[in-house]
């Protein structure tokens, strides 16, 4: 089996150089360039649907081939691709699938199926390359790029007048937070005078002389900003809310966990490495302050503002801000293990969260409404969705044994454990923080399983819930229950991408 | 051992919530077969284990790798020992009581079983855990069924209920789990099993201290002691009566048990138990004196067994509070004794809203006459209740009281021994007056006389099984403490006790 | 020769005026403008480090930028577009019906 | 021949096998169980007779020995172990026996009283045969611990059949209200004082280590003199459990509401055998008890208070029951008192030593024997007056003495035997009574005449008893006349049915002569139960357990001026009785209790105890009660859901941010940039970190 696969992997490189390391975001790219021509030939939406899909798959594939080869290494010198990047991407991947599977049977997606679906597969070969990015320049076009798409996505829906709406909200605080950033990476490299992150005489390596150089402080909270509107950190979450109400629903729910990931992914590449790799530098503990109480604000704004919401996108919207509050924790913490925590929680927040827009987009789909009493009944009307949203829900609240509380378990406790196995308290007031607010966040949750077991329907009539749907909301169920019960994989995964990220230091 | 025993008894209630859970529409009446067979199973294999030589309850230990990575490893770890196996055989038998008891539960059976299966799941898993992931995983798994017990099938004001239980619960939880975090971290590093905890030791005090308080918080929400206990009257004045029954009967006694678990493990917390041994003794007293009071003010007979609950779990707390060997052994009685007693209790208050309309004892009176059977019950309960020689009640609050008597005695406080006095005193002054307002005197007119009717045959046969175990405990309490003493002395052994 | 310091602060002010079209101004158009304001002072800056410090690594990222704006510029209009179509305004504070 | 002790457990547990099956199918059985409650009640008699005879006959009782069988491990408490044993020694022997004698005729006699209670009679029957276990295992107990299980078996036992009739009570709701609250309060005020026993219990466990009555009696005197303070809170304490169950002031108060009951339970439980209980209590512990003196002065001085007391309240109570329930307390208060007096002397005794202290100790023993005769012999006579009673009301349907009167004719045995029941507790000469009343007064005297320290008190006490037994001749003959003399004031259907007559012949002949067996070496034989716990520690002082033999208690009495004294005392009283009651002929204002003075109406109250007690109960019980729900509602309950509903609250402020204007959205991010700048260089410049 091996030999096979390094077989392939050698004949690849022999073709492509050190285009090899990119070969997963090329694929995509192909289809990104396919889909729409397919569109135009077949006029079939489906078409492309399932070119990109097969697509993605390949590039999958692809990834895990070289994953289980450890064929790692930097293409260009712009992009390297290790554990930590091969990981990511295959979370993107996973997403963009996701978005693209139920897509096609969903009422809101536009007539514009080509377009749609190269936009997708252009973001998230976008993403790709942020996540395998080693350089400020490949870092910005491409968290760019993931933006402008995702800005056209938006507007991607049917006759909604919502959806432009949100568009340009999106538009116009998504190009506010990229000037931010571009005016902090000049800082950055006005007092650097490098591009490169790592390396010997990259962003990195110079950081640790930084201390008490404010136009470095100014450079690195532009960036915060820039990306934090990426996760919607407070406060630059407000658009989100907006977009994701607006936005058609997969692509809220891929906004919700692709792009936001990117986010995170971007953070840890640039923030975590530069601080760790100051050590305990004054500045480093300032920042990780900064951190912890933005990770504290978002947490409890998402959570409590979510409690008054009455339309359910708004709400997964709010919790999702809240999530990003609670993966904040690994920016305050800054150990190896929490890292772990994060990248794990990440990929639960995938399945949870995914799977819970999965479920909104079916139900809409199947003619019902987005307000939370439109749920009122519906384990009548529709029990597997209805059993699903409940598991993604408890989820989300981290309640064991699903994936959510098992990744919250070790993010959390990861605040509190010390790298040599001790405790250290420092951050206590911080995880007292989180878990009151997942103590909040049950109750939001709770009110919608009680919405769809308790109340009473309107009318009895069940609900029609297309193939496509049961499909993606029996993988994210599987996903969600596995995950929690067996994530011994995935752990070890994310441990190795951990490492690899600790060893850019 | 071959047969994984411990591990059935948690599979068993597992495969019965699952097969009850589709038996929707026409195979609806089976499901109640289903539960009775499966609890029944669990029941069996609870026996078979506590009638084993208690030399072997060891060898039934089941240890299974689970989560091994980043550093941190959590393992399926089941094993039972003299304090576990009186709860396992305590939840097994009132789960089959309460299936059977509701036999005749007619809206969506199905899932009504299912849920209680599903309780069971977890409760077993709590009392037999050795892991602390697993514990928590199971200690949380409690929630869901008994959230959904309370607001699908509660009184009027069950939403408000349900949800108040569930987040109150549930936000304890998380702050033990922080203690937890602190507790594996700061000794094993990262290696969840308690007897790894336990062998790695090494808190500092102050940490130990701190510890301490959050996961015995987190333990007395669940108790509950008060002030942290208004969650409970509510619970069970809404839920149904297999609620009550199992929230009473056994979902307490995991806070208890907790305490006594975690909390009073020498090779842990050596140096914060005396520190927080006057607190647990303050709060018990508390607990048993204002529990007393405010049953005295209800009128609603469900909620009044509610706040007794309360003041009664507050001696089990004095009793662990006194952290000796007298103490302990006779806070796990108690804590068998309540879970007995409780459930008869409830049962009967169940039965009263459910057979004469109402559990207002302003509007009863003079019931024994028309429904003697349900007269005869509700005074065997309420007499075992009130500590009455013969039942189980006295044993365990003559051993608590006395507990309490050496401690106060050590620490030269002995007047404070009146307050236990008053409580006996006022106990059974509620108990009795409550009987005199329900069942003696005038017949009431405030009733539909017409429909009230007495206890019917199935109810009759669960609550004379509860009445006669509670019974044989009371006259011959050794069968129970012959399981307590071997783990006593182990705890006495391990150095966990002061006096 | 002029001192960087010139430059920077000139980039500064231009990012300032940037910022306050954005803020003040309730037509989408003149936000797109500013938007495009802020990025060329962030540009000004870039130059400005890379002339001074004689790497060319500066003036490549500007290409990008000026790449990259253009491209945020036109789906930007496209945007405002679509907006006026469907909304009949380009007045962002109309475009306020998603709220709390 | 078999030795019969060894069997001595058969004694309580046929009745409570009796029980068993009378409350399981006693439906199906003729008189619904009445004839295996009989049964087990003859059995318990017929063994107690033979355990007895045998125990008279043994080794042990020669050598002032208690035989203790098994003991089997009941339970295990920390680090001691309670024993559950039999206990047989001369105290055990006689409470059996008068016990399951004096059971067996209250169950024959049932046959006919309760005959027509249908239904409810298998509950009467299962009740009393529990009751009758409790009062034999309290008997025979060979453990403090053990006593008090059965103490409070008989507690249940008494709370049920004060409440037989509480509800569906054939003379309608308020009479079963009324015995709803008698059950109620009885079972309460008892608590209270077991409570306080099982807090004596508490410190003899303690103090002692063990709950033995043999462990406990031997190292009675070591403890005490280690820990005086300790012994005597515990003596107090247990004490308390007397004053309740004994019905002694300030408890005594729900024993007349107690009379709610059938007669024949007020006639076995509250006359002859569960309030003795208590008396039981202090006699089973004298080795114990004699180690305080203090506490005997008080235990002696509750007696004499109940004693006169309570007997004030019989003087003008219009309630043939509750005449009766009152004259059982003050009687009650006879024993304490000499019992009290009796383990005071002994103490002194004790303390002094020598001559002196030896006569002392004789006396001292002399009380205790007084107190065991005379409870025995008002077992009897109370007994048989209760029944007389019950007869008297069977025929008559009432309990009032206004509407009875001349039935002397219509149902002569009832009558007679209750007059010798009358002359007997009047303490006419050669009739039991007698005898136990003159000995209890001597102990109460003899502090005072050997001029010990708190022989005054005694003297006081004396007199108290002196005027109490005035009071009882005076109140039973009143009783006895309004009853059976005069001219008839309402109907009455005949004597009563063999089953209820026999037994008060059989009675009647015990009550007039019981108390001859203080001239057959009674003292001799209840004495040997002391001493297993006080020969020893006698010795140690070279002193022995010395007793009156029946010659020199014949001559004490007839020598003795107080003797003649009471005696007058007694005939004034039955003469002052007929004056009023007899010769003048019947007034209805004597019975309006209404137009009458202020001491009449205080004593017709009850001295306004119940009134007392009621403002207490309500003031601790339910007043508090109220506060503790009003805060637990308002503040603790209040605090919670007022941070939920802050929690909520807060999230609609915080969602009003969202105003839909991407011109704020674009302002929050500029804020937000400029604050985490200032911040952090706040911090840089502080020098980090907070």
């Amino acid at each position: 089996m091996a030999d096979i696969f390094n077989s392939m992997i050698d004949a690849l490189s022999d073709l492509l150089g050190q285009g090899i390391y990119v070969l997963p975001e090329i694929i995509l790219m192909v289809a990104a360039v396919l889909s729409p021509l397919l569109y135009f030939i077949t006029k079939k939406g489906t078409a492309s649907a399932v070119l990109t899909f097969v697509l993605m798959a390949v590039s999958a594939v692809v990834t895990c081939i070289m994953m289980h080869t450890v064929t790692y290494g930097t293409a260009f010198g712009l992009f390297e691709f290790d554990a930590f990047s091969s990981l990511m991407m295959l979370l993107f991947l996973a997403v963009g699938g996701l978005t693209v599977f139920i897509s096609q049977g969903h009422v809101e997606t536009t007539k514009h199926k080509g377009e749609y679906y190269a936009l997708i597969a252009g973001a998230v070969a976008a993403m790709m390359f942020v996540a395998s990015a080693t350089n400020l320049v490949a870092i910005f076009v491409g968290v760019e790029v993931v933006s402008i798409f995702s800005y056209a996505l938006v507007a991607l829906k049917k006759n909604d007048p919502r959806s432009s709406e949100a568009a340009v909200k999106y538009l116009i605080i998504g190009a506010l937070s990229s000037a931010l950033t571009l005016y902090g990476m000049s800082m950055i490299y006005g007092v650097t005078g490098s591009l490169d992150l790592y390396g010997p005489d990259g962003i990195v390596a110079q950081v640790s002389v930084m201390a008490g150089n404010w136009p470095f402080i100014i450079g690195c909270v532009g960036m915060i900003a820039g990306y934090g509107f990426k996760i919607s950190a407070v406060p630059f979450h407000s658009w989100s809310p907006d977009v994701y109400e607006g936005a058609s629903t997969p692509v809220s729910g891929f906004l919700a966990t692709g792009s936001k990931k990117m986010g995170f992914a971007v953070i840890l590449k640039i923030f975590l490495v530069m601080f760790v790799a100051m050590e305990t530098g004054v500045l480093s503990e300032d920042f990780q302050m900064v951190f912890a109480i933005l990770a504290a604000i978002t947490m409890t704004v998402g959570n409590v503002v979510a409690i008054s919401q009455t339309n359910i996108k708004r709400m997964l919207a709010y919790s999702s801000i809240a999530q990003a509050g609670y993966i904040l924790i690994v920016l305050a913490v800054m150990s190896q293990y929490a890292v772990v925590g994060g990248l794990f929680h990440m990929f639960t927040h995938v399945v949870m969260k995914g799977g819970a827009f999965v479920v909104v987009a079916a139900l809409i789909t199947a003619g019902l409404g987005e307000r939370i009493s439109d749920y009122n009944g519906l384990a009548k009307r529709a029990p597997f969705a209805a059993a699903a949203m409940m598991l993604f829900l408890f989820s989300l609240a981290g309640i064991p044994p699903l994936a959510g509380f098992t990744s919250k378990f070790i993010l959390f406790s990861g605040a509190l454990a010390t790298p040599a196995g001790g405790v250290d308290l420092t951050w206590l007031w911080l995880v007292l923080v989180a878990v009151l607010n997942s103590a909040i966040s049950l109750y939001y949750y709770a009110r919608v399983v009680k919405a769809m077991y308790v109340e009473k329907p309107q009318t009895e009539e069940r609900l029609p819930i297309g193939r496509a749907f049961t499909v993606a909301i029996a993988l994210c169920v599987i996903g969600v229950i596995v995950l929690g019960v067996y994530p011994n994989v995935l752990l070890d995964l994310c441990s190795t991408a951990a490492d690899a990220l600790f060893a850019l230091v | 051992m071959d047969v994984p025993i411990l591990s059935l008894l948690v599979l068993l209630p597992l495969i019965g919530a699952v097969l009850t859970l589709f038996m929707g529409g026409a195979r609806t009446k089976y499901a109640k077969v289903v539960a009775a067979v499966f609890t029944a199973a669990a029941l069996v294999l609870s026996l078979y284990v506590m009638f084993m030589p208690s030399g072997d309850l060891a060898n039934l230990t089941e240890n299974y790798t689970w989560i091994e990575s980043a550093g941190i490893k959590m393992s399926i770890i089941f094993g039972i020992d003299g304090l576990s196996i009186l709860m396992v055989f305590l939840t097994a038998l009132l789960m089959f009581l309460v299936v059977v008891f509701s036999w005749n539960e007619e809206d969506r059976p199905n899932y009504f079983h299912a849920l209680l299966l599903a309780m069971e799941v977890g409760l077993m898993g709590v009392y037999m855990a050795q892991d602390y992931f697993l514990f928590y995983i199971m200690w949380e798994v409690t929630l869901i069924p008994m959230f959904f017990l309370i607001s699908w099938y509660g009184g009027p004001r069950r939403h408000y209920s349900a949800i108040k239980f569930f987040i109150y619960t549930h936000v304890a939880s998380l702050i033990m789990l922080i203690g937890i975090f602190g507790l594996v971290f700061g000794t094993s590093g990262g290696d969840f099993a308690f007897a790894a905890v336990a062998n790695a030791g090494g808190l500092s005090e102050a940490m130990q201290i701190f510890l301490f308080g959050l996961l015995f918080f987190g333990f007395a929400v669940k108790m509950p002691v008060p002030p942290f206990h208004t969650w409970l009257p509510d619970a069970h004045v809404e839920a149904p009566t297999a609620g009550s029954v199992l929230l009473a009967g056994v979902m307490l006694k995991m806070g208890s048990y907790g305490i006594i678990r975690v909390c009073l493990d020498a090779d842990i917390f050596a140096l914060a138990m005396p520190v927080w041994q006057p607190v647990m003794i303050g709060l018990g007293i508390f607990a048993m004196v204002y529990g007393v009071y405010a049953c005295i003010a209800q009128n609603d007979l469900k909620k009044m067994v509610a706040y007794s609950s309360i003041s009664h779990m507050g001696m089990v707390l004095v009793g662990m509070g006194c952290m000796s060997e007298i103490g302990i052994e006779f806070a796990i009685f108690q804590m068998f004794a309540h879970g007995l007693i409780s459930a008869a209790l409830f049962m009967v208050c169940g039965l009263a809203g459910h057979n004469f309309g109402t559990r207002d004892m302003r509007l009863l009176g003079g019931m024994a006459g028309k429904a003697p059977r349900f007269a005869l019950f509700m005074m065997i309960a309420f007499m075992a209740s009130l500590g009455l020689p013969g039942l189980m009640g006295f044993i365990a609050e003559f051993g608590l009281l006395y507990g309490l008597w050496e401690y106060l005695a050590s620490v030269d406080l002995m007047p404070i021994i009146l307050l236990g006095l008053l409580y006996m005193l006022l106990t059974a002054g509620y108990y009795i007056w409550a009987m005199q307002k329900t069942l003696f005197g005038k017949l009431t007119d405030k009733i539909d006389l017409e429909h009230a009717h007495d206890i019917g045959n199935i109810e009759c046969v669960v609550l004379a099984v509860l009445a006669v175990l509670i019974a044989l405990f009371g006259i011959l309490p050794g069968l129970a403490t012959d399981y307590i003493m071997p783990f006593v002395s182990s705890i006495v052994n391990a150095g966990g006790l002061l006096i | 020769m002029i001192g960087m310091e010139f430059f920077l602060v000139f980039a500064a002010i231009l990012f300032a005026i940037g910022l306050y079209g954005i803020l003040s101004s309730k037509r989408g158009l003149v936000t797109l403008m500013s938007i495009e304001l802020m990025l060329n002072a962030a540009n000004i800056n870039f130059i400005t480090f890379a002339s001074y410090s004689g790497n060319a690594a500066g003036q490549v990222f500007v290409i990008m930028t000026i790449a990259v704006a253009a491209a945020e510029v036109a789906v930007g209009i496209a945007l405002m577009l679509n907006a006026y179509k469907i909304n009949k305004t380009t007045e962002v504070d109309e475009l306020s019906t998603m709220r709390w | 021949m078999i030795g019969f002790v060894d069997y001595a457990w058969l004694v309580p547990l046929v009745p409570a096998l009796c029980f068993v099956i009378v409350g399981l199918i006693g439906h199906k059985t003729p008189e619904k169980g009445g004839y295996i409650a009989i049964f087990g009640a003859l059995f318990a008699f017929v063994m107690s007779a033979l355990v007895a005879y045998d125990y008279y006959t043994s080794e042990a009782y020669k050598l002032g020995e208690a035989v203790i069988i098994g003991p089997i491990e009941w339970l295990n408490i920390g680090g001691y172990t309670v024993n559950f044993g039999v206990y047989i020694d001369s105290l055990a022997c006689i409470m059996m026996l008068f016990a399951s004698f004096i059971s067996t005729m209250i169950f024959v006699y049932s046959i006919g009283y309760m005959g027509d209670q249908g239904e409810k009679k298998r509950r009467y029957y299962a009740e009393v045969s529990l009751f009758l276990t409790g009062m034999l295992g309290l008997a025979v107990s060979s453990n403090f611990l053990e006593m008090f299980v059965f103490w409070e078996v008989m507690g249940l036992c008494s709370y049920l059949l004060i409440g037989f009739w509480s509800y569906t009570h054939h003379e309608g709701d308020a009479a079963s209200i009324n015995a709803a609250s008698a059950a109620k309060k009885a079972f309460l005020v008892t608590r209270a004082g077991d409570v306080c026993l099982m807090a004596g219990l508490f410190v003899l466990l303690y103090a002692f280590g063990s709950m033995d009555y043999a462990t406990v009696f031997a190292n009675a005197q070591q403890v005490y003199a280690q820990d005086p303070t300790l012994v005597n809170i515990g003596i107090l304490l247990m004490f308390g459990g007397v004053i309740g169950k004994s019905a002694q002031f300030p408890l005594h108060d729900w024993l007349p509401d107690a009379m709610a009951g059938p007669t024949t339970v007020s006639a076995l439980i509250h006359a002859a055998t569960m309030v003795k209980a208590g008396v039981y209590l202090v006699a089973r512990s004298y080795p114990l008890f004699v180690t305080s003196s203090d506490a005997m002065l008080f235990v002696a001085a509750i007696g004499g208070i109940t004693a006169i007391y309570t007997a004030s309240m019989a003087l003008n109570n219009m309630n043939i029951k509750r005449v009766l329930a009152y004259s059982t307390l003050s009687q009650l208060g006879y024993m304490i008192l000499a019992l009290g007096a009796g383990a005071y002397l002994i103490s002194m005794g004790m303390d002094m030593g020598g001559e002196t202290g030896q006569t002392l100790i004789t006396l001292g023993t002399m009380g205790y024997a007084a107190g065991i005769l005379h409870m025995i012999n008002h077992a009897f006579f109370k007994a048989l007056l209760f029944l007389c009673s019950g007869s008297v009301i069977h025929a008559t349907g009432t309990e009032d003495m206004r509407k009875m009167g001349g039935l002397r004719k219509t149902m002569p045995i009832t009558a007679y035997t209750m007059l010798v029941g009358s002359l007997s507790i009047a303490g006419i000469p050669i009739l039991s009574g007698f005898w136990s009343k003159d000995l209890v007064l001597e102990a109460a005297f003899a502090p005072f005449d050997n001029g010990l320290g708190a022989g005054s008190a005694f003297c006081i006490l004396f007199i108290l008893g002196m005027i109490t037994a005035f009071m009882t001749a005076f109140y039973m003959f009143r009783m006895w006349f309004l009853t059976f003399t005069g001219e008839p004031r309402g109907h009455c259907h005949g004597e009563s049915p063999k089953t209820m007559t026999v037994p008060l012949m059989i009675l009647g002949v015990f009550a007039a002569f019981i108390g001859l067996i203080v001239l057959a070496d009674f003292s001799y034989f209840i004495i040997q139960s002391l001493a297993p716990g006080l020969a020893d520690a006698l010795a140690a002082n070279g002193l022995y357990l010395g007793f009156h033999d029946s010659m020199h208690i014949l001559e004490e009495i007839f020598t003795n001026v107080w003797t003649y004294v009471a005696i007058v005392l007694a005939v004034v009283g039955i003469f002052i009785a007929y004056r009023m009651y007899v010769k003048r002929p019947y007034v209805a204002e004597d019975f309006d209790q209404t137009k009458k003075g202020f001491l009449y109406r205080l004593v017709a109250n009850r001295y306004y105890f119940p009134q007392l007690y009621n403002q207490i109960s309500w003031k601790l019980g339910y007043g508090v009660a109220k506060g503790v729900d009003i805060f637990d509602r308002n503040v603790i309950d209040g605090t919670v859901n007022g941070l939920s509903n802050a929690v909520v609250g807060s999230g609609e402020g915080l969602g009003q941010a969202q105003t839909g204007y991407v011109r704020d959205y674009a302002a929050y991010v500029v804020v937000g940039v400029l604050v985490i700048i200032a911040v952090v260089l706040l911090m840089v410049s502080y020098g980090g970190g907070f």
